[in-house]
């Protein structure tokens, strides 16, 4: 047997294997493990077909990124297991049928229908200095230069929904505002009072109204972290007065 | 000519619109007036028409087309007027009679509120049933067939509060729509055979429908000609009133009596047998058609005349002896003696108009009371009243020498020649026919006029003579009662007076064979005496006298012991209850269970809500498969994958 | 030499392997999310083992772009998941029925 | 000048006109354009040749030329009466609303002048695309007129006319794309020279006839009418029954039989089986109404059955002439089918008579039951006058329009076979049983209830309304010559076509 | 003509969304309409781009063919964007009172826009799935983007998750098809699979997963169950984003897939379609009956209209594209103003759920209950409005391929959908209202259903004006 059919066979069969338990196991943070496996495999069944860098970058991105991700929410969600429903079993036979007849008419369709295999000669070696990488490179930024931008795109869509579903302004959480923490101006920190310094209770007084600044500017701020989007007054934005 | 023709029904007509739509305006004596003029005018004209007729030489005068209704596919719908002898006398009757019932009216009808209406309604009459008469095609025919049985509605509901009334016209259109119905498919098949509605037309093509024959039960065939007749003889049954479509007349008796005398005795009524007179070329030709007509003739002659026994009602006595009478008429039609018929139907008008003006002038002297049994010895307090009567009596019973003797003993002989199969029981029921007709009358003429008084005080209080101007169309209509028979039998039975306008078979040409032996009015009046219905007619007037008069107690020990016949005379055999359980009864369950069962349930039940509901049920249901559940959804969308998979694997 | 069909064939079982879990798995939808990643990884290896035997690199191209769009996907997904997380505290398959009919 | 484009858009635009001159005044504005319309409509008549079948007013313009469809009207003698009827009718149905319609006029107006157009688009369109447009836009102001202004069960009654006929006609439509996709044009006059299969033919046979005979109504798809009536305002169902019923009769004659001849003369008898049905079952139920509307739409099936049998019996007739016989030389022929339009037009004003003349009772009293009146003509002397004309026109009696029609259908009838004849004719019975017994209920009779003896005569708007009508009644029934001659060649070149096989 | 020049409106529109979407995070609470100003404008300006660049005649390609820029385009794109103005318009209010967080609602929504004019420009099948995505993602996003609604992130999540299994069926198909043809392009694979026969066994085995994907983006029977929960679950006016424009890109995904790529395997398709489109008009409106909410009536009354769409395509003729071009387009209006008049109603505080809410709207507001009825009327099929004229050329397109059987099963079923359209109506016009106050929309929001219901009597009218451009789209 041929090496290379040898390790197709054996990374295959794992990763059927594995796709199996992605989809029967109750555990999801195992089926996330189970998923890594499959991808790890199937990184390599690509090796066997020279795509060395579509391979890396399943593993790095995909195992590494996504699938992180993936059990980042698992733990974050903290959901608990539950046994599977009564009746299991009984969906799974006509449900098992279902997907037999699918994969029966698939594999019917490729094997017997389409023997398209002398269709597709064995492919020639590769020269030694090919790279994959460059020659998908070169591709991906002229022929399809349009494409990665629309790609681009999806990625920015997928960013502004994912930040618009998730993220969430805490009632409580206190928030800067570079914009007018810029804005501010001289006049608005700071207050230059007359003292007289004789008059005690003059002093007794401006440390009074020091201290009420200082509270009407934290019960402003909390009121602007109620709504984080209200459009507080410049002077809401003041650290207090200095005596 | 022509003006005075289309002149003769448009006067009347010009009444009519003119009492009808502007009475109001116009006031009471001037709607009378109008009308009356109006229906004098078509009085005089006639009797031009009349004189010119009688000057000539019998063939037809006028036959010509006044306006073309309507083309279509080329056949003519059109009004024209064919003018001969026949017509002639019909209307000359028409008007006359007419006339007479006008001027009674104002006696009669002097404080009904509806007086206007009452006067266009009967003008309105005249003018139907002149075009009826005049008419020289089908469609005109059917149209005047149509209008007097319209204005037959309307008179007889006349009182519309009465729910007799009401009822009974309501039932008298029915009945005569049933007769149309026939007479109308009698004028589909002329038109089909013949190709036209024109008279002369139509029975120049007469016939060439010998030996066509029409499948009505798949496999049988029967004579075109048979079945045409039939029809339109139904028609004839309907508007004269021949058993079984003689329900109405009776009950019409709910109009005011110059209604009954006009329309359900004098003219409307005989409309049939001037139909079939008319038709005489068709009927000639079929002798089972003519078997139909004498048989249900005669039945109707002698059943209604029993009947007419046993009512107590004066004018519903007059009513079956009507029926009775047409039943004679049609029974000549039936042995072809077409002449005798219309002779008949002519002397009859009068001396039944007569009759019928004289029981409303005893209903005005006792104040609408009606029953027979409540009168008695009115002869002494209404002594016009009881002489006119007398006359209209023997004219009916056919006392010889009145006018009623000459054309009953016409229509007599003539069936006793006839060789038509029916003719035998025909002449024996006509012969008993004589007998009854003879004793109801007198039962009815002594209990009003003779014998005890029955009545309140307060009606003897008020009971006088009534006014002149109902005693004088009395008398107008006795004269003729009298003498019409004896002036007019010779030239109209005997003397081909009506030339081409009726055909006889001369095979079966009755009336020729009785011609032959007919020397002079005097010799017919004592060849009367040589045959059994004078003596029938003698004897029913004593057996009447004896029975009602002499010894009452007679009458109550028939009722008594013929219970049973007494019964079904007095239910009229039936008929009514029939009709009424069977017909209205029967079509209004149908009616009810079509409506109920068909409509309701099955189409609109079953077809069409159920299908409604069919669908939102299937709809309630297939929405469970939106369960909701991520999975079902998958699920589904992979079974569509697997069938995408397995349509293309299929097909190709 | 291995043939394409077997490549083909892996792809067939991987890819009817990710529709069984979509509809059999009933508790966690975090598993469902799962499962298409596996779908787009069947999609994958199809798409590689053509580009091999035909020697064109399109296939390669078009299976970065899907792992960029999967991955955006993934984003995206999980987000959703926390939404529904946080307003129904639940990611129960079976509960989800809410909108139905 | 385009006469028939100037009578439709001038009744649409008028409508939305009249919508949105407000309630005040939209009365006077909509008689003044139903006025118009009929005016215009009249020059239809005057300037009619009845000497040609050809089409005439024609207009002609493309309008969807990647479909072949075409803005194309006109008229013919079929089609030209039709249009005087509906605009005529219109006239009625603005004055019958004058007072009584009190809760948005203008909208109501407005509905009638709009369907007013599209009626006439209907009986105009020479593009069978054009006439299915027509053909269905007519549901909708029906639609909102029924359920607006009718009575308690209108939403039922309304949705059920809306499918009923939406169903029958939708399949219409289909066999008219079968039928332009065969021929490459939607003209109807193109279509009736189209060849056609005899299977072709038997579908397309079935779907117009499912489309027509639920207009009509036919039994057994007539039951949405009765529904439709008693429920609608006393004008829709005038309208209703004189002039949308007629689009059923006016689709047979323009398109069943001259496009599929070869079918309609295999499937005669269908037709007039159902149509003998309609004439015996539905007198029969008429009888058992309790509702005067009810029994007076039940009645327009009656008549309607007459229409539908004049025109497929001539088949029969053709059968009977026997070999060698030329139909339209065939009197009888020719006869039925004239008898069938006259039988239409006439209905038109007599049922559009009855329907006010109840209307004129459900004014007063807020009742259509029978059992409520009785001795009406004691108060009311006039309108009674009238009622009973129009009940005697209904019942068939000579000198009306009623007569005519049926008259001249029974005659031919009884060429193609004696019993069809026999039991068309049972409706002289029938008819005069339901409709004199209707009015014996409630016209005669001594004053029924304190309602009665309160009733006031018919007022001078009533009197204009109800006597236009009864002087057309009277018209057409002493002289119906000039509508017969205005369709007679149209006629004979029909039968022409229809008689001729197209295997 | 250059590259950049030909994409200038997705370009231009790119960068709008990144205006938009960074201008609304520096703008004050009290001037958020900016972001939908500057969507209005943005949509505007790309409308009048692509009329610009469009190409007289013909078609013009660009980045190494990927991209197409041909009349079905042209008219397609403009479309979506005037829809998409108008669901802007409808949907402004909604947003703003239903505390949707402004900028993101815009800025998805109009990157589905780009994402959707992407798909109809395509000519390979990379361009094509990428521009799917990106439609795809920002609908995932916006159905969920009520927050705190769960049944808005129920319906999220079903649309996900069923979107993602019909997407991977759809790579699963293309990966197919590419391996047949060698090639992403449909040129080309239109010229390798008329040239070589022997392939097609393996595209056609691939198209059976392509009909999966098309047919889950329309919305098709077995592929629609996500469309109820989706337009009952989703804020309405993403319901009314999702039922409009997308229909027409969907439209363009069929063409693009199963005309300009695959055309010779018509005989393959077709069968499918016809499966799909009976179904979708048999469950649409059969279902659709027992509906009592007024969107998922809608959705329903949706799918069904998209088997008739199908009827079209699958008539395999110029003539049936073209129709059901036209049918995609009006269906789009007449869907746009159908939601628009419940957005319009929604305002103030009373939610627009069952179609109970609509009662009396006559007496209410007349003018909305007129634009209803003819927006109902109209999907009904009755003519004079515009969607008789898309019914009778989608039917005719099926009666000239010999589908006269199918015609008939569907106008059938269009009869059982007159009933619920007709329900409505009746709702509207023939019930007394709940509460009498009328109607009170913003000026803007009421002249734009005004034309939007004038446009469907207009189209009625005048169906020439749009059917032409349709025609020419495939060279009729």
């Amino acid at each position: 047997m041929d090496f290379k059919l040898l390790v197709f066979w054996v990374f295959s069969l794992v990763l059927v294997g594995a796709a199996v338990g992605v989809i029967t196991t109750r555990n999801p943070v195992q089926a996330a493990l189970f998923l890594v496996l499959a991808f790890v495999n199937s990184a390599v069944i690509w090796m066997l077909m020279e795509a060395e860098f579509l391979a890396i970058t399943l593993v790095l991105v995909y195992v590494g990124a996504v699938m992180v991700l993936f059990l980042f929410v698992v733990m974050m969600l903290d959901i608990n297991l539950a046994p599977l429903r009564e009746g299991f079993h009984k969906y799974l036979v006509v449900g098992g049928g279902i997907v037999a007849a699918i994969v029966f008419q698939m594999i019917f369709l490729i094997r017997v229908k389409w023997t398209g295999d002398d269709k597709f000669p064995q492919p020639v070696p590769k020269p030694a200095e090919y790279s994959n990488t460059e020659e998908l490179g070169m591709a991906m930024y002229t022929d399809y230069l349009f494409q990665f931008e629309v790609a681009a795109v999806i990625l920015l869509v997928a960013i502004v929904a994912a930040i618009a579903l998730t993220m969430r302004r805490r009632p409580l959480t206190k928030y800067q505002r570079p914009a007018e923490q810029v804005l501010v101006q001289k006049e608005d920190r700071l207050r230059v009072v007359e003292v007289n310094s004789q008059d005690n209770q003059d002093i007794g007084s401006i440390s009074n109204a020091a201290t009420k600044a200082s509270a009407a500017a934290k019960a402003n701020a909390a009121n602007h972290s109620d709504n984080g989007d209200n459009n507080p007054p410049i002077d809401g934005a003041t650290e207090g007065v200095k005596p | 000519m022509k003006l005075v023709y289309i002149l003769t029904p448009l006067a009347p007509l010009f009444g009519a619109i003119a009492a009808g739509f502007f009475g109001k305006k116009l006031g009471r004596v001037n709607s009378h007036r109008v009308t009356i003029a109006g229906v004098a005018i078509a009085f005089l004209l006639s009797l031009v028409a009349l004189s010119k007729s009688l000057s000539g030489d019998g063939s037809v005068m006028f036959n010509e087309t006044i306006y073309t209704w309507m083309v279509s596919g080329g056949i003519k719908f059109e009004v024209g007027f064919l003018i001969d002898r026949l017509t002639v006398v019909m209307m000359t009757v028409v008007t006359s009679v007419s006339l007479m019932v006008h001027i009674y009216t104002i006696g009669y009808m002097h404080d009904d509120p509806g007086y206007q209406r009452f006067f266009s309604y009967i003008s309105l009459f005249t003018f139907a049933m002149l075009m009826l008469v005049m008419a020289n095609n089908f469609m005109q025919l059917f149209f005047g067939w149509e209008a007097v049985g319209l204005v037959s509605y309307l008179l007889i509901g006349f009182w519309y509060k009465k729910p007799t009334a009401i009822f009974a016209n309501l039932k008298a259109f029915l009945v005569n729509r049933v007769g149309d119905f026939g007479f109308l498919l009698g004028i589909a098949a002329v038109l089909m055979y013949t190709g036209t509605l024109n008279y002369s037309e139509a029975f120049a093509a007469a016939p060439s429908m010998v030996g066509t024959t029409i499948e009505l039960i798949p496999g049988v065939a029967w004579s075109a000609l048979t079945v045409t007749c039939i029809c339109l003889f139904i028609g004839a049954m309907g508007k004269s009133a021949q058993i079984p479509l003689h329900v109405w007349l009776p009950d019409s008796m709910e109009g005011p009596t110059p209604i009954s005398a006009l329309i359900h005795a004098a003219t409307m009524v005989t409309a049939g047998i001037f139909m079939v007179a008319r038709m005489s070329p068709f009927f000639e030709l079929s002798t089972t058609a003519l078997t139909f007509v004498i048989v249900i003739g005669s039945l109707t002659a002698l059943l209604m005349g029993l009947v007419g026994i046993v009512q107590n009602d004066i004018k519903r006595v007059v009513a079956y002896s009507t029926l009775s009478q047409l039943g004679y008429m049609t029974v000549a039609l039936g042995a072809s003696a077409y002449g005798a018929a219309i002779f008949h139907l002519m002397t009859h008008a009068f001396f039944k108009a007569l009759l019928f003006l004289a029981a409303g002038s005893v209903i005005i002297g006792m104040h609408h009371e009606q029953d027979i049994r409540k009168m008695g010895g009115l002869k002494k307090y209404m002594p016009i009243t009881y002489w006119t009567s007398l006359i209209g009596t023997l004219a009916l019973i056919g006392f010889p020498g009145f006018s009623g003797f000459f054309s009953k003993d016409a229509i007599i002989e003539a069936v006793h020649y006839s060789e038509i199969p029916g003719a035998g029981f025909a002449y024996i029921c006509v012969l008993l026919g004589v007998f009854i007709t003879s004793f109801y009358s007198f039962r009815m003429f002594f209990l009003v006029f003779h014998g005890k008084e029955r009545f309140d005080d307060h009606t003897r209080e008020h009971l006088h003579e009534s006014p002149k101007v109902v005693t004088w169309p009395l008398i107008l209509l006795a004269i003729p009662s009298v003498i019409l028979g004896a002036l007019t039998i010779g030239g109209m039975l005997f003397g081909g007076f009506f030339g081409d306008a009726i055909q006889v078979d001369p095979a079966r040409d009755v009336l020729a064979k009785i011609g032959k032996d007919y020397h002079g009015v005097v010799a017919f009046v004592l060849h009367g005496f040589k045959v059994p219905a004078v003596y029938l007619a003698l004897a029913g007037a004593v057996s009447a006298w004896f029975i009602y008069l002499h010894k009452p107690s007679i009458a109550d020990w028939f009722a008594d012991k013929f219970s049973f016949v007494h019964r079904i005379l007095d239910n009229k055999y039936g008929f009514d209850d029939f009709n009424q359980k069977v017909f209205a009864g029967g079509s209004l369950l149908l009616a009810n269970k079509l409506w109920t069962v068909g409509d309701v349930k099955l189409i609109d039940g079953i077809m069409v809500n159920g299908t409604a509901n069919k669908v939102g049920l299937l709809s309630t249901v297939v929405r469970k498969l939106g369960s909701g559940y991520l999975y079902n959804y998958a699920f589904a969308m992979i079974v569509g994958l697997l069938a995408m998979l397995s349509i293309f694997i299929f097909t190709t | 030499m291995i043939p394409l069909s077997h490549f083909l064939t892996l792809g067939a079982i991987l890819f009817t392997l990710s529709i069984a879990g979509i509809f059999l798995n009933r508790k966690n939808v975090i598993i469902i999310l799962m499962c298409i990643e596996l779908m787009l990884l069947a999609v994958n290896t199809n798409f590689i083992a053509f580009s091999y035997f035909l020697g064109d690199t399109a296939g390669q191209v078009f299976v970065f772009f899907i792992l960029t769009v999967a991955a955006a996907e993934a984003a995206i997904g999980l987000a959703i998941l926390v939404v529904l997380f946080r307003t129904r505290g639940t990611i129960n398959v079976s509960d989800l029925d809410q909108l139905q009919g | 000048m385009p006469i028939l484009s100037l009578i439709i858009w001038l009744s649409i635009f008028g409508g939305l006109l009249t919508l949105f001159v407000g309630d005040q005044r939209c009365r006077m504005l909509a008689l003044v354009i139903s006025i118009i319309a009929f005016v215009l409509s009249l020059a239809l008549y005057f300037g009619f040749d009845s000497s040609t079948a050809e089409m005439q007013f024609v207009e002609h313009m493309a309008w969807l030329p990647s479909f072949g469809i075409n803005y194309s009207l006109g008229v013919d003698g079929i089609s030209a009466p039709l249009i005087i009827l509906t605009t005529f009718i219109n006239i009625i149905v603005v004055i019958s609303a004058w007072e009584v319609i009190q809760d948005k006029p203008a909208l109501y107006l407005a509905s009638f002048l709009i369907m007013t157009g599209f009626m006439v688009g209907v009986f105009a369109a020479t593009d069978s695309i054009l006439f299915y447009i027509f053909f269905e836009a007519t549901l909708l102001p029906m639609f909102l007129i029924i359920g607006i202004w009718g009575g308690p069960r209108r939403v039922y009654a309304t949705i059920k006319f809306f499918l009923y006929t939406f169903l029958g006609s939708v399949f219409m439509l289909v066999a008219l794309i079968y039928m332009g996709s065969k021929a490459d044009t939607f003209s109807i006059l193109a279509l009736h020279d189209l060849a056609l299969s005899a299977k072709a033919q038997t579908f397309i046979f079935f779907a117009f006839f499912v489309a027509f005979a639920v207009k009509i109504p036919m039994w057994p798809v007539h039951t949405w009418l009765p529904d439709a009536h008693v429920e609608a305002p006393t004008a829709g169902s005038a309208v209703l029954a004189a002039i949308m019923l007629k689009m059923g009769g006016y689709g047979f004659l323009r398109f069943s039989m001259p496009i599929v001849p070869d079918a309609s003369a295999q499937l005669a008898w269908l037709v007039i089986l159902f149509s003998l049905i309609a004439v015996v079952y539905i007198g029969f139920v008429a009888l058992a109404q309790s509702d005067m509307k009810k029994l007076i739409a039940y009645s327009s099936i009656s008549h309607m059955g007459f229409v539908t049998l004049g025109m497929f019996v001539i088949f029969g007739i053709v059968a009977n002439a026997g070999e060698g016989a030329v139909a339209s030389q065939d009197s009888h022929v020719v006869m039925a089918l004239e008898g069938a339009m006259v039988q239409m037009i006439s209905h038109g004003f007599i049922s559009a008579a009855m329907f006010l003349s109840v209307g004129v009772l459900y004014d007063r009293m807020h009742s259509r039951q029978i059992a409520d009146y009785g001795g009406v003509v004691n108060t009311m002397p006039l309108f009674a006058a009238f009622m009973v004309f129009f009940a005697m026109a209904n019942a068939g009696l000579p000198g009306t329009s009623g007569f005519v029609g049926e008259f001249m259908v029974i005659l031919a009838t009884f060429k193609a076979n004696f019993w069809y004849a026999f039991l068309a004719a049972s409706t002289l019975i029938l008819g005069a049983a339901y409709t004199l017994w209707m009015v014996k209920r409630v016209i005669f009779g001594d004053v029924a209830n304190d309602n009665v003896a309160q009733l006031t005569d018919i007022n001078k708007r009533e009197k204009i309304m109800l006597g236009l009508l009864a002087a057309m009644v009277l018209f057409f029934g002493l002289w119906p010559q000039p509508l017969v001659d205005m369709m007679h060649v149209t006629i004979e070149n029909l039968v022409q076509h229809v008689t001729t096989s197209k295997l | 003509m250059d590259n950049l020049q030909l994409v200038a409106p997705e370009m231009f529109l790119l960068c709008a969304i990144c205006v938009v979407l960074i201008g609304d995070l520096f703008v004050t609470e009290n001037r958020k309409p900016l972001a939908y100003g500057l969507s209005q404008v943005a949509l505007l300006v790309t409308l009048i781009l692509t009329w610009w660049i469009s190409p007289e005649t013909g078609s013009v390609t660009a980045f190494g063919g990927s991209f197409i820029m041909d009349q079905m385009s042209v008219i397609c794109k403009a479309w979506i964007l005037v829809v998409s103005m108008g669901v802007f318009l409808y949907s402004r209010d909604f947003v703003n009172s239903h505390k949707i967080t402004n900028g993101e609602y815009y800025t998805l929504a109009l990157s589905g826009v780009l994402g959707m004019m992407i798909m109809v420009s395509s000519s390979s099948m990379l361009t094509l799935y990428l521009g799917l995505e990106l439609l795809a993602l920002s609908l995932y996003a916006m159905v969920a983007l009520k927050r705190t609604d769960e049944r808005s992130a129920e319906a999220a999540m079903k649309y996900f998750v069923l979107g993602a299994l019909a997407s991977g069926a759809l790579l699963y198909g293309i990966s197919m098809i590419y391996g047949a043809t060698g090639s992403l392009h449909f040129d080309e694979i239109k010229s390798s699979l008329a040239v070589n026969g022997e392939g097609s066994t393996a595209a056609m085995f691939g198209l059976a997963f392509l009909v999966v994907g098309i047919a889950f983006k329309f919305g098709a029977a077995p592929f629609h169950m996500w469309v109820p929960d989706v337009y009952d679950g989703a804020p309405t006016s993403v319901a009314l984003y999702i039922s409009a424009a997308p229909k027409i890109a969907a439209f363009a995904l069929a063409i693009r897939f199963l005309v300009d790529g695959l055309e010779t395997a018509h005989n393959s398709w077709q069968g499918m379609l016809i499966v799909l489109s009976l179904l979708s008009i048999v469950l649409g409106n059969v279902i659709a009956l027992a509906q009592v909410s007024i969107k998922r009536m809608l959705a329903y009354s949706t799918i069904s209209h998209v088997g008739f769409i199908l009827l079209g395509v699958l008539s395999g003729s110029s003539e049936g594209y073209s129709a059901a071009m036209f049918y995609a387009i009006t269906y789009a209006f007449t869907s746009l103003g159908a939601f628009g008049v419940i957005l319009a109603m929604d305002r103030q505080g009373v939610s627009v759920n069952l179609l109970t809410d609509l009662r009396g709207l006559f007496r209410r507001s007349p003018m909305y209950a007129f634009v209803m009825m003819l927006l109902l009327v109209s999907m009904t099929g009755v003519p004079p409005t515009v969607g008789f004229y898309a019914k009778l050329a989608v039917l005719s397109a099926a009666i000239k391929a010999d589908l006269t059987w199918l015609a008939v099963i569907a106008v059938v079923f269009s009869v059982v959908g007159a009933f619920y359209y007709l329900r409505v109506i009746k709702y509207m016009f023939f019930d007394e209202p709940v509460e009498a106050a009328p109607v009170n929309a913003a000026l803007d929001v009421h002249l734009g259903l005004a034309v939007n219901g004038a446009a469907i009597l207009f189209f009625g009218l005048f169906p020439g004006l749009i059917m032409a451009a349709c025609a020419a789209a495939f060279g009729l």
